[in-house]
């Protein structure tokens, strides 16, 4: 029954809630736009971001299809890094990651706030792209707003 | 109900307990599981036979040259085909639609000829067709689907014109169970003079199939979802039509001939065998259709078809469900979406109460954008599975909608 | 002499009578035996595991993914590849080949330019090449083969230039059991830019392979030579070559979104493995690398060059005898000509007797050509054969020559 | 150790000895030249044939390398062919196949001679094609024969 317990940690009411209603959700214009999928799954994802000069992220939001891990993870995202530095953000990013693989160690786990809840993905590997696909998107809309600058 | 459950015993995986829970495997669409028959055919050909083929001259090559050969008269009377040369072994489904995708096409289409397929194939039978057209200038056309799962016929008109070259149809759809008039498209197509290619992938061992019936030009399936092993599949192809096609690999097997400058080809089917073949896949397959021999064909698919009327029935049950495929006549799987659970997350549900099912696009994303859903959960049935497995399934489809809602 | 013969209890099939007599199996170079060790995993995974890979959120699809992805590294390791995705599973040699000299071919080569490779090819090296060719007007030369069976490398300056765009060339001939300086030939051909593919059906599992060590731009080989299931291959193509090439099926699995009018792929190796594949010889593949790695490849590489010494020395003094290919390093195999007896009637006197010879041209047709015989005998040993076996064989020959003189 | 008699069978002193000493072998010109082989083995024949006015075999030669049985056969089917009419090797060709494949009866059993030691062939199914090569190659020039008339 072990495995019972996994599935209830990883759809936590608080996930499942953000799939519901998933926060910061829509499309903006005038911003950096990046389409993200999961070709085995199915799911799909499109994410705005407007930086600021300094290349921090001014506002986000995302759109898209998928299961409720991808969606609670993205719109979970949105609130996290919405006003944040760029450094800020990618620090985020790889702690984010180290909290779903379980594999290196996370630097700041108070920024990560309620993302934090998402650790039970470590138990379903394959679910680990489902959890990163919103932060993929992010992470490539930033490269592009780098190379753009 | 057509009962086939003393067959259980056949099938040593079934037997297990998956996160403490009894195996219920309703993923045969995607693979079908094997009886212990074909795999102790293995396990006696490896222990036994096993050498390479055609090209021995002693004990163990002859043994296992006889039993790959015969394996392909089985494999020619399984689908009513009208002689073994028209049998071409293959990796599976995707493999020998592209040997045809390849070969024939490169012959006999050119730029502006029209390749027709519906809108319900698998990516197996849409890429290779796209690649096709890519490389000779032939132009894509498809019939779509309506919205009960069958095909739109009423621009069949229309769209199968003596302009259409080639028409690729699944007889099977695996997303939505629809079993499409073959026979009525061959003869249709065939009229005009059009190629005709049927992807049988989930047709072969879940219902009758005779090719020279259906009238087809090529008929393509893997063994893997019908009790064989992994790694074989057959093209079949009309001798007439296989006699006008180009080589398609080099090597070994294949050749009369050979010069350092060039070479001479046998004829088929051994032309379009280049290398060693799969010879325990192939045995093995045989062992598999003697199998599904002996249980009919035609039991397994009356079984389908009740145990998924049954299931059909059940599910209609869920709040807030959405069937997919036509309600009548149909193969043996039931997909579906629930307003309160994406597929994945209900897949994942399910797992760990040890119910195998799929969750996603199935390899049809053309027809999950048809249907507007991010994908669809599915339960595929195969003729050891029983009404209780159903009823478990129910019941931990009652419990996920709890879950999430 | 090394002595492997405690290995023989793995091998269930070498512990037969054939025609009343004990087996004498020596067509290793046509196919390997398989270890109950392989053969077990086979029926393990049947048993237990068996389910399609890539696509499933359950339990057993998982495990089988799990198993398949780590035969790929376990492959990638084997061979020394730089990683796991520079692993492509095909069905054997032939089919590797067949891959790089469409898709390759056919983005790189232009009429005129030069396909080179060596007279002492199997066909499954040749006629692909021929192929390619013919379609895109490239030229074919090859480097001639010496008396003793090794390669003119005199005329190496002036074939292996900068026109030839690729070098096609087998790491161990099957027909004369050279052993060609790979190492040596890739280097001259990257310093000149010239892509090389290295036919390494007879190398892999007998002599350690390192294609980084190599340096080769692809390499080629079959599982069922080296003591896994019949049916499945490898493909080693280098990341940067394999990242420049467009997919060669379409199909389920290598792809990444597909609409009714086009597709994208993902990339290596998912790109090149279209359909379902072969799941548990990929499995078969990888237990067959554990089980010659627990034995060690230094060692069967020694035990084959003991065997074949002493298997040289007797046959060389049967009456009338024409031993081909070098005297010194080879590999483990003696292709003889008796002047008594044809091929075809020396084979068919061997397996009165249980022995297991193989007789023809070894689909090295030109090659005959050059040394001027119709075919030859064979004897090729792996490292479950014994030098009381090799003593069997010299009894049943000289058996021979006195009925047929 | 039925299988050393039946090789016995099968390499009967005529049959090395025709294999060794094969007659009629060599080349003739202004014929009907026929190449025949056995792509698995590796055999091949070079058969020349030349045809009076009503079709009959007026004189027959052949070349090339394969095994005892096949030199045998064609070497044993010279013998008996030269000289006969179209219709009489015809009949002999389809009765030899009878002898060596063991499929179907025999019609005139005297008229082969000693083609009929060749019949340990039957016990060896592999070999029916070597034994048929010869064969094979006189079908086929009398085939081209009747086509120029
Ligand atoms: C040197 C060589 N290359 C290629 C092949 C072809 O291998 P396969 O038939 O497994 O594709 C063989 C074996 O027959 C071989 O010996
Ligand atoms: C309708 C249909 N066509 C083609 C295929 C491809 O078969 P395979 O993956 O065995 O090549 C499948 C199975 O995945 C299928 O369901």
């Amino acid at each position: 029954m072990a495995l019972s317990d996994d599935l209830r940690d990883l759809y936590q009411q608080v996930i499942l809630d953000h799939s519901k209603s998933p926060r910061n959700h829509g499309q903006l214009t005038d911003c950096v736009h990046v389409h993200g999928d999961n070709p085995t799954c199915g799911d799909e994802i499109d994410m705005y971001v407007k930086f600021n000069d300094e290349g921090g992220i001014a506002d986000i939001k995302f759109d898209g299809q998928g299961c409720a891990i991808s969606q609670a993870s993205a719109s979970m995202m949105t609130i996290k890094v919405k006003g944040s530095r760029r450094d800020k953000a990618m620090a985020m990013l790889k702690d984010f990651r180290s909290v779903v693989t379980g594999e290196g160690s996370v630097q700041d786990e108070d920024a990560l706030g309620e993302l934090i809840l998402l650790e039970g993905v470590q138990k379903f590997p394959q679910r680990v792209k489902c959890a990163m696909l919103g932060w993929r998107a992010l992470e490539q809309a930033m490269q592009e707003s780098a190379k753009e600058s | 109900m057509t009962d086939l459950s003393h067959l259980r015993v056949d099938f040593p995986i079934l037997h297990q307990q998956v996160h403490g829970e009894p195996l219920v495997y309703f993923d045969n669409a995607a693979s079908s599981q094997k009886p212990r028959q074909v795999i102790a055919e293995l396990t006696r050909y490896y222990e036994l036979d096993n050498a390479n083929v055609h090209r021995g001259l002693y004990e163990l090559s002859n043994r296992a040259t006889d039993s790959f050969e015969a394996a392909r008269k089985k494999v020619a009377c399984f689908i009513g085909a009208g002689s073994a040369d028209e049998v071409i072994f293959t990796r599976g489904t995707t493999e020998s639609i592209n040997l045809v995708a390849q070969v024939w096409a490169a012959q006999f289409l050119k730029a502006g000829d029209v390749i027709l397929y519906t809108g319900m194939e698998h990516h197996s039978n849409l890429v290779p067709w796209q690649l096709a057209a890519r490389r000779t200038g032939a132009v894509l056309k498809h019939i779509p689907v309506l919205d009960d799962g069958t095909l739109d016929l009423t621009l069949l008109d229309l769209l199968l014109t003596e302009q259409a070259k080639l028409f690729a149809c699944v007889h099977v759809s695996n997303s939505l169970g629809t079993i499409n008039p073959v026979r009525e498209l061959c003869a249709k197509a065939r009229a005009l003079g059009v190629t005709t290619l049927i992807d049988g992938a989930q047709a072969a061992g879940h219902l009758p199939v005779n090719v020279r019936d259906i009238g087809c030009d090529f008929y393509a399936f893997s063994g893997h979802k019908m009790c064989a092993p992994t790694g074989i599949g057959v093209l079949y192809g009309k001798a007439e039509v296989l006699a006008k096609m180009e080589p398609w690999h080099g090597g070994g097997e294949m050749i009369e001939s050979v010069t350092l400058e060039a070479s001479t080809y046998k004829a088929a089917p051994h032309r379009f065998e280049a290398g060693t073949p799969d010879i325990a896949g192939v045995i093995g397959l045989g062992a598999a259709i003697d199998y599904l021999e002996s249980v009919g064909i035609e039991k397994i698919h009356q079984h389908g078809q009740e145990l998924t009327a049954y299931a059909m029935q059940c599910l209609a049950e869920l709040p807030g469900i959405r069937l997919l495929g036509p309600q009548g006549d149909r193969a043996s799987l039931a997909a579906f979406a629930l307003a309160c659970a994406h597929p994945h997350d209900l897949v994942e549900f399910a797992n760990t109460h040890g119910l195998a099912l799929r969750g996603g696009h199935h390899c049809t994303q053309p027809l999950m954008k048809r249907f507007k859903v991010p994908g669809t959960s599915r339960a595929s049935f195969y003729f050891y599975n029983t009404a209780a497995e159903v009823d478990r399934m129910m019941d931990i489809l009652h419990r996920a909608v709890t879950f999430f809602s």
